[in-house]
């Protein structure tokens, strides 16, 4: 069994110090393969984005002040690493796409002193024969122009692509995108997706992929883990969590995207709103949302694996098969 | 932590300052404009020679300055309130209604302000004053002259901004005109940031009458002003350095309170703000 | 805040959506080869030209397009917010443009529109109430307890307690924000809700409530819809008909579940495509998207999409295909002639 | 570009003849000069002889036209008081002094304003921030004749360091450019805080620090370059400011610049210096205004674009 | 112009943390740095401007005539004059041999000064008496190279120790040099037969002039090489440079006094060189334009309860610190010394008011302005005002500035209004007393029948003696009709740094800066 790339070991995030501060993630335990696309799927307020975040320690002082728990970057723990340690692997171990490309850009300078600035840390000589090679890897048409060009005079797909291109400069083991193609067009979207994958394979790298949007997840990744209200709720290989979701969370989310194949009288709904980091319920974070909640659920549900790589925390796993919309 | 702890004492020392406008004339027992002059420049109580019978000292006619900064504090608050409802009004009314049409409109008015802003503020003050002779209407007037142009400014930029709200789209489709939308939506939505500025404002105002004093055409003496007094006071800065020392503290003491406040307030109302308020 | 409450179907209903009456009386609300041009530093920016449309009682027509195609200045247009510099809004068969004040009223109750960013669409400093009951103000014909029981009224048609009414915006979530957008819609009993992204900002679970109040809008009371979404998804449930837009041109027109199946258009077909199924399993489509979105400041001659047409042949480069009629629907396409695919 | 240049240009003429035509009027509604010429024994016969010669008994448009085609010709008349010295050459030779101490006070603000502005941002809501808040804050808030008066007699008279007043060398700057700074001290360093905390606080620096950069060049390179814009646009304003508080510091510092003169000349109803002055101070404003713009278009690219 | 660093009198040593950019420089020639409010028009010749610029033109130009500290004449330029023709001709013997700083000039000739008369009272000439001597004097003729007669239009028995006198701003030029200068004579480099000539001239902050070192002058031998004088507005600059050293003369307020004293500097006053006093408007009772009945103070009464009323000795020791006197008459007349000033009696006040049918006071407007010498005078007002309230008058202190109210006063309606202002010592006392006194003046503030015929009596009156009986008698009227509220005969004083030595100021040659002498150290 090869060791983990990155291995998240009881990783709790509070908002400041005080131990009984409301909390963004909770004993959260995640691991990562080499060459691996892990996905980390949840609505908005899951935690899924402070997760990426924590893994380079790129949360604000307030939260980075009250986070717990092991992020082991091939055996070394990211939380204990110094300042020095931390930016050697910035960049050149581990890198990021964010969600915005209009604001990942820097407004006044090119797009070339960008570029360059991430290549010259990967030691590469000629730079600005390196940035044409880079941009023309992402598919930018005319690079050497497109080097003097200013990020407000591109289209939001060519950004996403330069910053893909600067994310990749330093040749890192592990890519972590966070909701990447969320601001872009589904046809430009699709076109990410493509690329990004055989960037992926190019580099033999391994890549966390954070989204809310499920079709992307089938299409790109290779396990994915859903998370609820701070909590990984459950985790497997796409082809069996889509197949056989077993958590409830997991079945209504899936139940409730509507589709182009065919149109309900009524989509599948979870009632009420996702619970503000503020007020989590005890035990199970969704038993007050969920049909299946019984009053072991308001105790914290034991971990199981019900198949192979099929991991889940739930008092009443659901056995029914799944018939994807 | 830090920070609410100033906001508290800065919070604390505004409402001191207002609550001795307000009420402290009342409480006195010397009259700020009667002196007699054989107390002349007496020294604070606290320095050797001083006596209790006036706590901060006299003035060159031997009028007591305690009561002459309580009484000051009142015409300096009176003169800030009026700047601020002259310039506030002229300035927001022109910078919503430019905001709010925009085009030519727009720009006429916003190259107005940034005449307005490059006005010699001290000069017309000094030519003002020659015209109609120094008095507490010339001192306001000339003030708002200028600094309507800060709420013309602000009061342009936020409009903009709300006008491209949905909440002003959907009011329009309720087939609201655009006086009722200036004044349901607009308005309320852009009183926030204009506190703001009329926060900071009160330094600027109080700072700025002080220079009208020393140049003569400040609130004409007997009443005193804090500014008046500073500038009455300079001549002998050794010898009676209370006299100028004392208001000028108070005056510092104030404009740090009022920078306080409105740096918080903007920080609650839309961080964005921050710092372009002055 | 209003406590989760229990009640969760978890177990899929996959019913088929039953069919439905056919549509009544004259058309509600008509674009007649409706054009937008503003004026811009590098020239004439045509954000719409030659788009025609109508919505029938109790109809629900879809507006797909990515960004840039001009759905919003549609909407704008429909909403009379803007003046269209070609083509008419035709509101029951009279022209927006030479209709009185009175007549504009009674416009203004009958349609109503709902906006994409709940954070936007209400005034923060004003109460629920009287967010809700601006579209009233205009008509006065209500007394105040009218007006009051109204706001109730449609507060619990959209899933929210009377105590909502007498609170900020500010202490509601995204998604209920955006019912108590919805309830201001549904004040002035209107005909028409015509909704621009209602629920492209909402988490999924979140979307999925929305989606179902407005489907329990339509068959319950009647109300014709027109929605506006770059998700063929979303559109595919809500809408009977769908219209695709590219560069401010309609190119294609037909039954939803015809378009989500059997596209004509090349570039419905990339839309297809792109709407990614949350099915691994799915098969890998034939017509992925290409190329980049052209800028609408000078869009490329004879059919826009050319650029990135897989099926591009050289009379493409030169003349704008014209929308056809088909017995599927409409397409502006030189590759579909009228019987079907030449 | 030049298109926007020139209607920026003709605006700036359109606004410099509204503001004669002001002054012009204003002076003139003073009250007459010539009160103020006539010595305490003059008689009537000599009130209309001094009228008469300064030409102050032709009609008031006649007397405006006449001023506006001279000042054309660079002739802004005499002054009233100054022995007949042409009032433009006598404003001229004062305006090195006042630019000069513009100039230093300005520099002297915009950095210390920026290190102070950076220092805080850095370093927020701990003490050093309030600090520093507070330090500029004193600036702004004692009147600048106070503070100068305070500066002479701690650093000239008790230190003996630097000289109390008047022109010279380097020296002479110190004192004066910090009262005059000191006022515009707060603003800069308030606008620097808050643009660098919306700067650090942004995607791009984010991205910078993903790449592995130094947080001191992650500060320097991205957040700073952002972080000066605003400091351009606010630059006309703190300009203004600058000229407007030189009227008080050159009296405090017996600096002979045109501020003082305006003071001056308005004590003594010298109207074609007065005249002058104001409008010497305007052109220089709207010049200040239009290199502001300039620099705006080079230091924002998104600028450059929309030109 | 070029600017360079001025040699400072205390080297500055400067610590090395301190700016090292200033460099210590040695003081070479002797240098007096007089710091002095304004240089007014900071013009070069005696026509030119105010008589304010004789702070630095006195010792450029000579003048005809000295006075010394008892008041008597003493030759100057004029070693000799005669009156003849009842006072209405004069002729002055020139002394010989003085050179102008300009060799091309040569010495002083009759020639030189009927120019210099001429340029002073010509119609352009801004000099403050030019209006008062063009009514006196017709011409001048040249007799022979050393010996001008001057013709009068009526009698002056004071032309010599009054206009011709250093007092005033007859100083006398060279010819040739003004003529060569032209149009540009006012502002370019002044040439005169004075101890100093002007090295150089800084618009607005500094005039330099140097000892001619070409001659030995035959009325001072100065011992500074250099005096340097320069323009600090604010007194409280001034003062700080008298603290620093940075400046060896100064005037200064009177509040400042004690500052210097305290710093161990000296304070050396011109004696009664201005007098503060307090006209009432609408008194001018011979012209029934400006007289205005309605105000109180056209009752005599009214107007001697306004002078009992107030305590001048308090007001002199506490705001003037003891600089003056009590004043009897609105400026110092030598006629005059005899006339007793009102004494502090607030109960007569008020028995005069209650006779005069104002038992409870009434309201007044105050007007003042602050001038230099002058800055004073709103404080005395205020001060003036807290003595009136206590007799029940309620004065309302209207701040204005010296142009606008003076174009007030002289507008010739009835005023309702008082102001306050300054009296100057005037060359000729009966020129002065017409100023305020008699309806001709547009000035005028309080007239009568009765002063008038005084006044005609006056000035028909040939014989000396008899001129100053009728003189010491019009002073007299002026104080019982109380023509005014006079306040205080008072002083200019003046820091004088360590450097100086022994220097005095008598009253009438008040800008003797060429005789001060350097300090033994």
């Amino acid at each position: 069994m090869t060791e983990p790339l990155l291995s998240i070991r009881d990783l709790t995030v509070r908002v400041g110090k005080h131990p009984e501060a409301p909390s963004i993630l909770d004993r959260v335990s995640l691991d990562l393969m080499p060459g691996e696309t892990l996905g980390l799927v949840g609505e908005s307020g899951s935690g899924k984005s402070t997760l990426g975040m924590s893994v380079l320690r790129l949360n604000s002082p307030r939260l980075a002040a009250g986070t717990t728990g092991q992020i082991l970057w091939q055996g070394r723990d990211v939380q204990k690493m110094s300042a020095r340690q931390l930016r050697r692997i910035r960049g050149e171990e581990i890198s990021m796409i964010l969600q915005d490309p209009m604001a990942s850009l820097n407004p006044v300078q090119s797009i070339g002193v960008q570029l360059r600035e991430a290549l010259r840390r990967s030691g590469k000589r000629n730079l600005s024969a390196a940035a044409e090679a880079a941009l023309a890897e992402v598919n930018i048409p005319s690079p050497a122009d497109r080097l003097r060009a200013y990020p407000h005079q591109m289209s939001g797909g060519m950004r996403q692509r330069i910053v893909s291109a600067i994310g990749l400069a330093q040749d890192p083991n592990l890519l972590i995108c966070d909701e990447p193609t969320t601001a872009l067009d589904a046809t430009i979207q699709y076109q990410f997706l493509e690329l990004l994958a055989a960037l992926r394979a190019a580099h033999d790298m391994a890549m966390l992929f954070i989204t809310h949007d499920f079709g992307v997840v089938a299409r790109i990744c290779d396990r994915v883990a859903v998370m609820y209200a701070g909590r990984i709720v459950e985790t497997g290989p796409v082809a069996e969590i889509f197949a056989r979701p077993a958590h409830p969370y997991t079945r209504a989310l899936l139940a409730s995207v509507p589709s182009t194949r065919h149109a309900p009288r009524r989509l599948p709904v979870i009632e009420g709103q996702p619970p503000a980091v503020g007020n989590r319920p005890r035990g199970c974070p969704f038993h007050p949302r969920c049909a299946a909640a019984t009053d072991q659920c308001q105790s914290v549900p034991p971990r199981a694996e019900i198949r192979p790589g099929h991991v889940l925390d739930c008092w009443h796993p659901q056995e029914i098969a799944h018939d994807p919309a | 932590m830090t920070r609410d702890l100033s906001f508290k004492l800065a919070l604390g020392l505004l409402v001191v300052f207002v609550l001795v406008a307000l009420f402290g004339p009342y409480l006195l027992e010397h009259d700020p404009l009667r002196g007699s002059l054989r107390a002349r420049l007496d020294p604070p109580a606290w320095a050797e020679g001083g006596s209790a019978e006036h706590l901060l000292g006299t003035d060159r006619l031997g009028r007591d300055v305690l009561a002459r900064i309580v009484q000051g504090a009142r015409i300096s608050l009176a003169v800030c309130l009026v700047v601020i409802a002259i310039a506030g009004s002229i300035g927001t009314a022109l910078g919503t209604f430019s905001g709010y049409v925009g085009g030519w409109v727009d720009r006429v008015l916003m190259r107005l302000v940034d005449l307005a802003l490059s006005l010699p503020v001290i000069l017309l003050a000094l030519l003002f004053a020659a015209v109609v002779g120094p008095s507490f209407l010339n001192i306001v007037i000339v003030i708002s002259m200028v600094l309507w142009s800060q709420y013309a400014r602000m009061s342009r930029g936020e409009t903009l901004r709300v006008k491209n709200e949905d909440y002003v789209d959907l009011a329009r489709t309720s087939g609201l005109g655009h006086v009722a939308i200036i004044f349901r939506h607009v308005l309320p939505n852009i009183a926030p940031s204009l506190i703001v500025v009329a926060t900071l404002q009160v330094g600027v105002v109080i700072v700025l009458e002080a220079s009208l004093s020393f140049l003569g055409v400040g609130v004409p003496p007997p009443n005193p002003s804090w500014g008046g007094m500073v500038a009455e006071g300079r001549s002998y800065i050794v010898t009676a350095w209370w006299v100028s020392a004392l208001p000028g503290i108070a005056i510092v003491l104030v404009v740090m309170a009022v920078n306080v406040v409105g740096d918080a307030l903007t920080d609650r109302i839309n961080p964005g703000l921050r710092g372009r308020g002055a | 805040m209003t406590p989760p409450d229990r009640a969760l179907r978890v177990v899929p209903e996959r019913a088929e959506t039953p069919p439905r009456p056919a549509p009544s009386g004259p058309p509600i609300l008509e674009a007649r080869r409706l054009g937008r041009a503003f004026k811009v530093r590098g020239g004439l920016l045509h954000a719409l030209s030659n788009v025609t449309l109508s919505c029938a009682p109790g109809t629900s027509l879809g507006i797909v397009g990515e960004s840039g195609c001009g759905k919003t200045t549609l909407n704008r247009l429909l909403l009379a917010l803007d003046r269209p510099t070609s083509g008419e809004v035709m509101f029951r068969g009279k022209p927006l443009s030479d209709m009185s004040r009175a007549e504009m009223r009674v416009y203004r109750r009958a349609v109503q529109p709902v906006f994409q960013n709940p954070y936007s669409s209400l005034s923060p400093r004003m109460k629920v109430r009287r967010i809700i009951a601006e579209p009233l103000s205009a008509s006065r014909e209500m007394s105040r307890a009218g007006v009051r029981d109204r706001v109730i009224e449609v507060l619990e048609q959209v899933g929210l307690s009377a105590d909502v009414a007498d609170r900020l915006p500010s202490e509601f979530s995204g998604g209920q924000r955006q019912r108590i957008a919805i309830a201001r819609a549904l004040a002035s009993r209107p005909e028409l809700l015509l909704l621009d992204e209602p629920v492209s900002s909402q988490d999924i679970s979140i979307q999925a409530q929305i989606l179902n109040i407005l489907k329990d809008l339509q068959e319950d009371y009647g109300l014709a819809t027109l929605f506006v979404s770059h998700d063929l998804a979303t559109v595919r449930f809500m809408c009977d008909e769908v219209v695709v837009i590219y560069l401010g041109r309609v190119v294609e027109r037909g039954p939803a579940a015809r378009i989500c199946t059997t596209p004509d258009h090349p570039y419905t077909a990339a839309l297809l495509a792109a709407a990614l199924p949350a099915d691994p399993a799915a098969p890998a489509t034939d017509t992925p998207p290409m190329g980049e979105l052209p800028s609408p400041l000078s869009p490329p001659s004879g059919c826009a999409y050319h650029t990135r047409c897989p099926f591009a042949q050289e009379i493409c480069k030169q003349e704008r295909p014209v929308l056809k009629e088909t017995p599927r629907g409409e397409v502006a396409c030189h590759r579909v002639s009228a019987e079907g695919w030449s | 570009m030049l298109k926007h240049l020139a209607g920026r240009l003709a605006e700036a003429l359109v606004a410099l003849v509204l503001m004669s035509l002001v002054i012009f009027l204003l002076s003139r509604v003073i009250g007459d000069p010539v009160a103020l010429l006539l010595s305490d024994s003059a008689t009537e016969a000599d009130r209309q002889l001094l009228i008469q010669q300064l030409g102050l008994d032709r009609p008031m448009w006649q007397q405006y036209f006449t001023f506006l085609g001279n000042a054309l010709q660079g002739d802004f008349g005499q002054s009233v008081t100054a022995g007949r010295e042409d009032a433009l050459e006598l404003v001229l030779s004062r305006l090195p002094a006042s630019l000069s101490l513009a100039g230093v006070a300005l520099a002297f603000t915009l950095v210390l304003g920026i290190l102070l502005g950076v220092l805080a941002a850095i370093t927020r809501g701990t003490l050093a921030d309030l600090a520093v808040r507070m330090l500029a804050l004193l600036g702004q808030s004692a009147p600048s004749f106070w503070l100068g008066i305070m500066l002479i007699y701690v650093f000239a008279v008790h230190l003996g360091w630097l000289p109390t007043s008047g022109f010279g060398g380097p020296a002479y700057y110190v004192l004066p450019a910090l009262t005059l700074g000191l006022f515009t001290l707060a603003a800069i360093t308030r606008l620097v805080r808050a643009s660098m905390l919306e700067a650090l606080s942004s995607e791009y620096v984010k991205l910078a620090r993903i790449k592995g950069l130094s947080e001191w060049s992650v500060v320097l390179r991205h957040a700073l370059g952002n972080s000066l814009i605003p400091v351009v646009t606010f630059m006309g304003t703190f300009f203004a400011t600058m000229i407007t508080g030189a009227v008080v510091v050159e009296t405090v510092f017996a600096w002979p610049g045109i501020g003082r003169l305006a003071y001056e000349s308005i004590m003594a109803r010298d109207f074609p210096v007065i005249q002058t002055v104001v409008l010497v101070i305007t052109a220089f404003f709207i010049l200040a205004n239009l290199i502001v713009d300039l620099l705006y278009l080079a230091i924002d690219p998104r600028m450059r674009a929309a030109g | 112009m070029q600017y360079h660093l001025k040699p400072r009198r205390r080297a500055a040593v400067l610590g090395a943390s301190a700016l090292a950019l200033l460099a210590a420089t040695p003081v070479t020639a002797e240098t007096l740095t007089v710091a002095i409010p304004t240089f007014s028009e900071q013009t070069m010749t005696p026509w030119a401007g105010s008589g304010q610029r004789k702070t630095y033109l006195d010792l450029v130009y000579d003048y005809l005539v000295y006075i010394d500290a008892e008041g008597n004449a003493e030759p100057g330029l004029a070693t000799s004059w005669e009156m003849e023709n009842e006072g209405q001709t004069w002729t002055f013997k020139l002394r010989e041999g003085v050179p102008f700083s300009d060799e091309s000039c040569g010495t002083v000739t009759a020639e030189d000064v009927k120019y210099s008369l001429e340029r002073l009272i010509g119609e352009d000439s801004r000099a403050g008496p030019a209006s008062t001597m063009r009514r006196v004097i017709d011409r001048a003729e040249v007799i022979d190279e050393l010996t001008v007669r001057v013709h009068l239009k009526a009698p002056d028995f004071l032309l010599a120790t009054g206009y011709f006198g250093e007092a005033q701003q007859l100083g006398i030029v060279c010819k040739s040099y003004i003529e060569a200068q032209g149009e540009g004579a006012d502002a370019a480099m002044p040439v005169g037969t004075g101890p100093y000539t002007v090295a150089e001239s800084i618009d607005g902050s500094e005039i330099t002039l140097s000892l001619r070192e070409d001659v030995d002058h035959w009325r001072v031998s100065p011992d500074f090489d250099e005096i340097t004088f320069r323009a600090v507005p604010e007194e409280a600059t001034r003062v700080a440079m008298l603290q620093a050293g940075e400046a060896d003369i100064a005037p200064v307020s009177f509040d400042s006094i004690p500052g210097l004293e305290n710093a161990g500097l000296r304070i050396v006053s011109a004696e009664k060189t201005w007098s503060p006093v307090i006209r009432l408007g609408g008194t001018v009772q011979t012209d029934p334009d400006r007289f205005n009945p309605d105000n109180p103070w056209a009752d005599v009464r009214v107007r001697q309860a306004l002078n009992y009323a107030v305590d001048k000795q308090t007001i002199i020791d506490e705001l003037f610190h003891g600089q003056g006197t009590i004043a009897n008459a609105d400026t110092p007349v030598a006629a005059w010394n005899s006339v007793p000033p009102y004494p502090y009696d607030p109960e007569k006040a008020r028995e005069l008011l209650a006779e005069a049918g104002y038992p409870d006071g009434f309201e007044m407007r105050l007007k003042t302005f602050t001038t230099t010498p002058g800055a004073e005078l709103p404080l005395m007002a205020e001060a003036v005002a807290l003595y009136w309230a206590d007799v029940g008058i309620d004065v309302t202190i209207e701040p204005g500035d010296w142009p606008s109210i003076r174009s007030e006063w002289t507008s010739g309606k009835p005023l309702d209004f008082a102001m306050t202002h300054r009296g100057f010592p005037f060359a000729n006392p009966e020129n002065g007393v017409e100023a305020g006194f008699s309806t001709k003046s547009l000035f005028a503030s309080f007239t009568s029948d009765e002063l008038e015929t005084k006044l005609a009596e006056l000035g028909a009156e040939t014989d000396p003696a008899k001129r100053t009986e009728r003189l010491t008698d019009i002073g007299h009227y002026i104080r019982d009709q109380a023509g005014a509220v006079f306040m205080v005969l008072a002083n200019e004083p003046y820091g004088v740094g360590s450097r100086v030595g022994d220097w005095g100021i008598d009253t009438s040659y008040v800008y003797n800066f060429d005789q001060a002498e350097l300090a033994s150290e």
